[in-house]
């Protein structure tokens, strides 16, 4: 399946996918309204993780056989047996965070949204298309590709 | 490539030439006839000829053929003359009167050959030699200019429709194997006789339709070589550019014109590796000798002509031929009008030339 | 101890609260440290006198929440005593030392590009359309041999033609005063587009010999990265005497930028400066330069043509004169425009002569004396546009070498401050950090484009002008008109003035 | 092929969906002894909560057991296993061919034996219908007790906290969730629970238990304590539900069914997965990864089952806890790294042996938890990043190299 691969050699740690998460993953899908009305600061779904010079996006990989699924006590979380994207039906989530305790990437982080837990997770922007950490990489240190075959 | 075959516009130059390639020589009417029925592509101010084989009883002379604004010009060419060679005839050339000519300036000729003291003392070949001492009446005696300076040819131009100026210069009295000619639609160059087509050094004439746009390109280049471009005009560009290359650098007649009108890159890089090393190698060096820019061309030389057109054809050339005798026009219509039962007729492409040599044969018997 | 600064900073960084998301990129990019951030309060500051308005934050900001501002100059307004003058003073009061700058000449000379106009077809010869027709941008670099007869040249000393497909190169930049990602965007971009990228005088990495054959392969008077392997996987050898930006003097690279893959390549101890003498000590004239010229030949097996690079200086024109017949292949002539790295501002802002004229009077010298054929010229310094080169080739230049709109592709924003090696744009600068966000993919494609365009709009002057191939307007003065020239630069530049026929 | 899967709950889905990987075609039956679909059992403290409804407890939706073609018998138990026939016999006298069966009937619960303790006077916490049956009991201002501290003794603690039931908590042990919290911990969170209004007896038990004429319940401890009480509610754990397979031939039951690596039972096609195997923490991840894989191997696909150490993330009233493998170990043994902030709540605590991961407690600052999971799990020496391990941007980036170039490139 295709995946957001990061390339760290070209990570400039500017964060600006997480920012770019952060305003697809809200409600008004507007920069400003995200931050500033939807006080959404701090819940991207991809994680810039420094060890300066180096930095690089870590986010799901959407595995095979997900642990998150596997632990989801609700069964909100799952992975679409046609794409392959593992996500989670946030209506069904009780933030039991058995997923955060599950992820070997330490890619779901818990979150909240309108009082209701979220994990945050990347769903690889499933209803867009082409994922916004990846449009909008100023660096191209995030592609999103195919590479392994069947997967 | 474009193919089209002519770039309509209304105005533009007419030319026209022919040669009989068994040496049979004929007088000056049929060129005439030709080129007076592409009257619409000249506006009466300019037109010429050059013709060879004319001066059999002097072929071993450099027939000069020049104009004067005025006496004083004259006297100076003269004494330049006379410093630099034995004059074995001079006369003025002969006109008759034609109403729709203008003032004329003076014409005249002289056959000569130069001193040898006056080579060796400049340590340069005799084509050389006589390169120069054109390029110096015409770069530096005011009033004068060389009209021709080949042997056994001459060419006759003034302002004034093409047929006018034939029947000015009574080309009817004279007889060549080949002829080419020129009506002219000045475009960038006001109408003066020296500006006229056709333009020659040495032994080579050329008549041209279109304008080159990399005439700045082009001269600079000869002027490297020595060529002094005075007349203001493309064309002689193209007349000099060919006596480099042919004379002075021995290059084929046919990849002189490969390098007046380069193939593609794109062409080149398909040839056979020796075929490619070449035509890289004339196009590297001579890049500057590209014509670039509409043109179609008639080079008269001795013992041929050669047409040709700019490599994206935009200006149009006809061949033709019947027998022995090979023409070149602007307009198929200036061929049927002198050979009604022309044999074929082609459109040379783009870039292709199309040259007409005397055979072997009748070439000694011309010389002999 | 600090003292007073008698400077207001130069500029003013100003940042739209309304807009600012916090997202802190701004203070992550920046290379000076002028944007910072107090986490405590989780408030974003400036400090405006670190800031040398780059405009990497304004660039990276995605609510565009930051605005650079030039601030008012210090003083009462003065012709003389300009605020750049009053700047330097006040520095070298603090330092005593020189002053260091980067990039060009930034000072308001006449620029003859601006003065040049080009012609166009109209009625009595047809313009063509490049899209239509062919459009030939192939240029040969090197040595011409005439006559041309149908059997090969049989002298085993004449070097190999270079073919470019586009009369643009990209001009020395070294790999240590560059990072590493922008000298292989460079050298990406000049296989792909079928030009040539120069090593400048830092050697070649290791790692990108896969783009030697793509490469103008330096050799100046530090000899830096120079061997056999070297000269021999480039396709040209250059020898550099002089760089536009600082006409006779050296160059020198701080230790800091010596990284260990640059010292490696350099072939130098890691950490120490590197450092170029003005004059090569080996060329104290003429016949010193043949020798190198024919040691590098020999070196390479007559296979490379040399090409000697020196700076447009009052006398350019006999000294190209005298390269051309010291065996050179290619003359790059680097006009008072062009960039650098480091250089002393002094130098930089006053030394040197405008690359117009000086190609027009090589040109013209060249021709008179009858070997414009036995060298190709290269036409360097400042060039910002493709009517630039234009004009620059029909003043009689073979091909450009461009580097500082390379680097403006690349990002660049002209701050001069190279020479701290601190580039936030990952262009001057050994920092892994900061150079890493300069993804050579993306830098290579801009170059592409860059010079797709520009051979685009090339293309469509060449067909303005009714020619199709860019070696009729190599020289070709008379599609250029000068306008508000004087007579004597009208003359030195060989054109005519707007408004005279041809 | 004939599959059967005795049990409806996260195994057996996880088993349909590993049989349909490799068996498209195969019919499959679930039988449950419950009335609903399978549902995530740790819901029901939510649902008793209302913070999850009826229509949200499914664990999948009704598409998934068409489009898998699954046939669900609800409300059967199943009674007889015949190994000779292959044939499972319900409650009402069917009679179930199989090729292949999944025994994944969990547990239920241990209700030790107190004086006076009635089916009617004290409430389990496992099932739906548990919650069900409390919920008209667990109304404001009532009070409750609930026998044991564990994980399901909290969670009932939570709900009914939520639902404004006054909380009693009893527990046997030293302390709160004694095999997942040390003892520091234990304090951090008792101290928590009382803040919260929540009584909590350590080293006690119930001794007996009697109805009151007033209906409310008195309760006696060991200690001698007495304590009034509306409601009582015993969570000490569960018993799996192995009696389908005992005494059957090749069978060996210790506490649970003991299983191959393949999770195969010694029956022919018979497998087990979840709380009902033996050794099995009795926790939903695993029973999910062993249904999974279970189902895989009943389709012929040889998987190993590499039993994985515990893991469990546990929240109430706003804590947080993630535990991990031997997260209450203090050993001399160990080497123990940690963070405690007791203002906030947070207490980090990693277990090392032989500097590899044994054990980690995160309370209340539980990012990048599935990290040290997998260290854990995997046994990766973590010498060269010790000092990482607490870091606060601890990531995978703190990994040697080799590893995270590997985790990106998944």
């Amino acid at each position: 399946m295709k995946k957001v691969y990061a390339r760290p050699a070209y990570c400039m740690n500017c964060h600006l996918c997480e920012v770019n998460c952060i305003v697809a993953h809200s409600r008004s899908r507007d920069l400003f309204r995200a931050y500033k009305r939807e006080n959404l600061r701090g819940t991207a779904r991809v994680i810039v993780e420094e060890r300066l010079p180096l930095s690089v996006a870590v986010q799901c990989r959407h595995c095979d056989d997900p642990r998150c699924v596997a632990g989801c006590i609700s069964g909100a979380m799952v992975k679409d047996s046609e794409t392959g994207i593992v996500y989670c039906q946030e209506d069904k989530c009780v933030g039991c965070w058995t997923c955060v305790a599950g992820c070997p990437y330490g890619a779901i982080r818990p979150g909240e949204k309108n009082g209701r837990p979220v994990p945050l997770k990347c769903d690889l922007c499933r209803e867009a298309g082409e994922p916004a950490c990846v449009a909008g990489c100023p660096n191209r240190a995030l592609v999103f590709e195919e590479r392994r075959a069947g997967a | 490539m474009l193919r089209e075959g002519e770039y309509r516009i209304p105005s533009g130059c007419a030319i026209s030439g022919f040669i009989n390639k068994d040496g049979r020589r004929v007088d000056g009417s049929a060129i005439i006839q030709s080129i007076a029925l592409m009257q619409e592509r000249s506006n009466g101010l300019g037109g010429g000829f050059a013709a060879y084989g004319i001066y059999p009883e002097y072929q071993d002379y450099y027939a000069l053929h020049l104009l004067f604004e005025d006496k004083l010009s004259r006297n100076q060419v003269e004494e330049l003359i006379k410093d630099n060679f034995y004059i074995e005839a001079e006369d003025r050339i002969p006109t008759r009167h034609v109403r729709s000519i203008g003032k004329a300036p003076l014409l005249w000729r002289y056959f000569v050959t130069p001193r040898l003291s006056k080579i060796e003392e400049s340590q340069e070949t005799e084509a050389d030699f006589m390169t120069r001492l054109v390029m110096r009446i015409n770069d530096s005696v005011n009033g004068a200019y060389v009209v021709s300076s080949g042997k056994n040819m001459g060419a006759f131009k003034g302002v004034g429709y093409p047929e006018d100026i034939g029947e000015f210069f009574r080309l009817d009295e004279y007889e060549a194997y080949s002829w080419i000619a020129h009506g002219r639609f000045p475009t960038n160059t006001p109408g003066w006789w020296g500006g006229a087509h056709p333009f020659t050094l040495l032994d080579w004439s050329v008549v041209h339709n279109g304008e080159i746009s990399s005439y700045g390109a082009n001269r600079r280049f000869l002027e490297m070589y020595g060529y002094k471009m005075t007349l203001q005009t493309d064309t002689e560009v193209v007349a000099y550019a060919i006596d480099l290359l042919v004379r002075r650098h021995k290059l084929p007649l046919e990849l002189a014109a490969r390098v007046l009108a380069a193939p593609f890159w794109q062409e080149i890089d398909r040839l056979p590796a020796a075929e490619r090393d070449l035509y890289t190698r004339l196009r590297v060096v001579y890049g500057s000798l590209l014509m670039n820019g509409p043109f179609s061309i008639i080079a008269g030389f001795s013992g041929g002509i050669m047409a040709l057109n700019d490599r994206i054809k935009l200006r149009p050339l006809v061949a033709g031929s019947k027998g022995a005798t090979l023409y070149v026009a602007s307009e198929e219509a200036a061929i049927r009008e002198i050979c009604p039962d022309v044999e074929r007729v082609w459109y040379p492409q783009g870039g292709e030339p199309v040259i007409g040599r005397l055979e072997e044969e009748s070439q000694c018997r011309l010389s002999a | 101890m600090p003292t007073l600064s008698l400077m207001p900073p130069e500029f003013s960084v100003v940042r739209d609260d309304n807009k600012c998301i916090k997202c802190l990129a701004c203070v992550r990019q920046c290379g000076f440290d002028a944007q910072q951030y107090d986490a405590e309060d989780d408030r974003l500051y400036a400090i405006d006198a670190n800031c040398v308005n780059c405009q990497r934050c304004v660039s990276i900001c995605p609510a565009g929440a930051l605005t650079i501002y030039k601030n008012p100059p210090p003083m009462r307004p003065n012709a003389h005593w300009t605020e750049g003058h009053l700047r330097n003073i006040v520095k070298q009061a603090e330092t005593g030392g020189v002053l260091l700058t980067g990039m060009g000449n930034d000072q308001p000379f006449p620029p003859y590009f601006d003065r040049l106009l080009l012609n166009a077809s109209q009625v009595t010869n047809p313009s063509i359309d490049p899209l239509r027709e062919p459009m030939e941008l192939r240029t040969y670099l090197g040595s011409r041999a005439e006559p041309v007869s149908r059997e090969e040249s049989k002298d085993k000393t004449r070097t190999p033609l270079v073919p470019i497909e586009t009369p643009i190169m990209f001009s020395a930049m070294s790999y240590g005063s560059i990072s590493h990602e922008a000298f292989e965007s460079l050298a990406r971009a000049a296989k792909a587009f079928g030009t040539l990228f120069n090593t400048g005088e830092g050697g070649l990495p290791e790692d990108l010999y896969e783009y030697a054959d793509h490469a103008v392969v330096q050799v100046a008077s530090g000899r830096f990265g120079v061997h056999a392997g070297y000269l021999n996987a480039g396709r040209v050898i250059e020898i550099k005497i002089g760089q536009g930006a600082k006409p006779g003097i050296g160059g020198h690279l701080p230790g800091e930028k010596i990284t260990a893959p640059v010292a490696e390549t350099r072939m130098i101890p890691e950490g120490t400066d590197a450092l170029s003498p003005a004059p090569h000590h080996d060329i104290y004239s003429i016949e010193d330069l043949k020798q190198l010229i024919f040691t590098l030949k020999e070196a390479t097996r007559y296979q490379k043509p040399v090409s000697v690079k020196i700076s447009a200086v009052h006398n350019v024109a006999a000294i190209a004169s005298g390269i051309a017949r010291a065996g050179a292949d290619i003359i790059a002539i680097d006009g008072f425009r062009g960039g650098t790295g480091a250089a002393p501002t002094m130098i930089r802002d006053h030394v040197g002569i405008p690359i117009e004229l000086a190609i027009a009077a090589v040109d013209q010298r060249l021709r008179e004396e009858g070997i414009r054929n036995r060298v190709s010229l290269v036409a360097a310094g400042g060039f910002r546009s493709s009517a630039d080169v234009v004009k620059a080739i029909a003043l009689g230049a073979d091909a450009v070498y461009i580097a500082t709109a390379t680097l403006i592709a690349l990002g660049c924003h002209l701050c001069q401050k190279c020479y701290t090696g601190k580039c936030s744009w990952g262009i001057a600068t050994q920092d892994p950090y900061r150079s890493r966000r300069l993804n050579p993919e993306i830098g290579a494609e801009r170059l592409y484009n860059l010079l797709r365009g520009w051979s685009h709009e090339i293309k469509e002057m060449l067909g303005g002008m009714g020619i199709n191939s860019i070696e009729s307007l190599r020289g070709n003065r008379l599609h250029l008109r000068g306008v508000g020239l004087n007579e004597v630069e009208l003359k030195l530049l060989g054109v005519k003035h707007a408004g005279e026929a041809m | 092929m004939n599959y059967v899967l005795i049990g409806n709950s996260v195994a057996s889905v996880n088993a349909v969906a590993g049989i349909r990987e490799y068996d498209r075609e195969g019919s499959i039956t679930i039988v449950s002894a419950e009335n609903y679909y399978a549902y995530g059992r740790p819901l029901i403290s939510y649902w008793l909560e209302k913070r999850v409804q009826d229509q949200d407890m499914p664990y999948r939706p009704q598409e998934f057991y068409e489009k898998n073609c699954v046939r669900v018998i609800l409300g059967r138990r199943a009674v007889k296993l015949d190994p000779e026939a292959r044939q499972v016999h319900l409650d009402n006298g069917e009679k179930l061919p199989f090729d292949r069966l999944l025994l994944a009937t969990g547990g239920r619960p241990f209700v030790p034996p107190i004086a006076g303790l009635t089916a009617a006077n004290y409430f389990t916490f496992i099932n739906y219908d548990d919650v069900r049956r409390l919920e008209a009991f667990a109304i404001p201002g009532r009070e409750a007790v609930i026998l044991g501290a564990g994980p399901t003794g909290l969670k009932a603690m939570e709900s009914l906290v939520q639902r404004g039931v006054k909380v009693t908590l009893v527990e046997l042990a030293d302390r709160i969730w004694a095999p997942a919290l040390d003892p520091e911990a234990g304090a951090l969170v008792a101290g928590f629970l009382q803040d919260n209004g929540v009584n909590l007896y350590l080293n006690d038990t119930l001794t007996s238990i009697r109805q009151e004429d007033d209906g409310r319940l008195l309760i006696e401890l060991k200690s001698g304590r007495e304590l009034k009480a509306d409601i009582l509610v015993i969570a000490i754990g569960v018993r799996p539900n192995v009696e389908l397979l005992t005494g059957l031939p090749g069978v060996t039951i210790n506490r649970g069914v003991v299983v191959g690596p393949d999770l195969s039972t010694g029956l022919p096609g018979v497998y087990a997965a979840g709380d009902v195997v033996d050794g099995n923490p009795p926790l939903l991840p695993h029973a999910a990864i062993q249904g999974k894989i279970a189902g895989r191997n009943m389709a012929g696909a040889g998987e190993i089952y590499q039993p994985l150490p515990p893991y469990n993330a546990l929240g109430f009233l706003g804590l947080h806890i993630i535990s991990m493998g031997n997260s209450a170990a203090t050993g001399e043994e160990y080497e123990l790294l940690t963070e405690v902030d007791p203002a906030a709540l947070v207490y980090r605590k990693l277990v090392l042996k032989d500097n590899r991961l044994s054990g980690a407690l995160l309370i209340n600052k539980i990012d990048r938890a599935g990290i040290y999971r997998q260290l854990l799990e995997e046994g990766i020496e973590v010498t060269s990043f010790k000092d990482e391990l607490l870091r606060p941007d601890f990531g995978l980036l703190s990994l040697p190299e080799t590893i995270w170039q590997q985790q990106l490139a998944v």
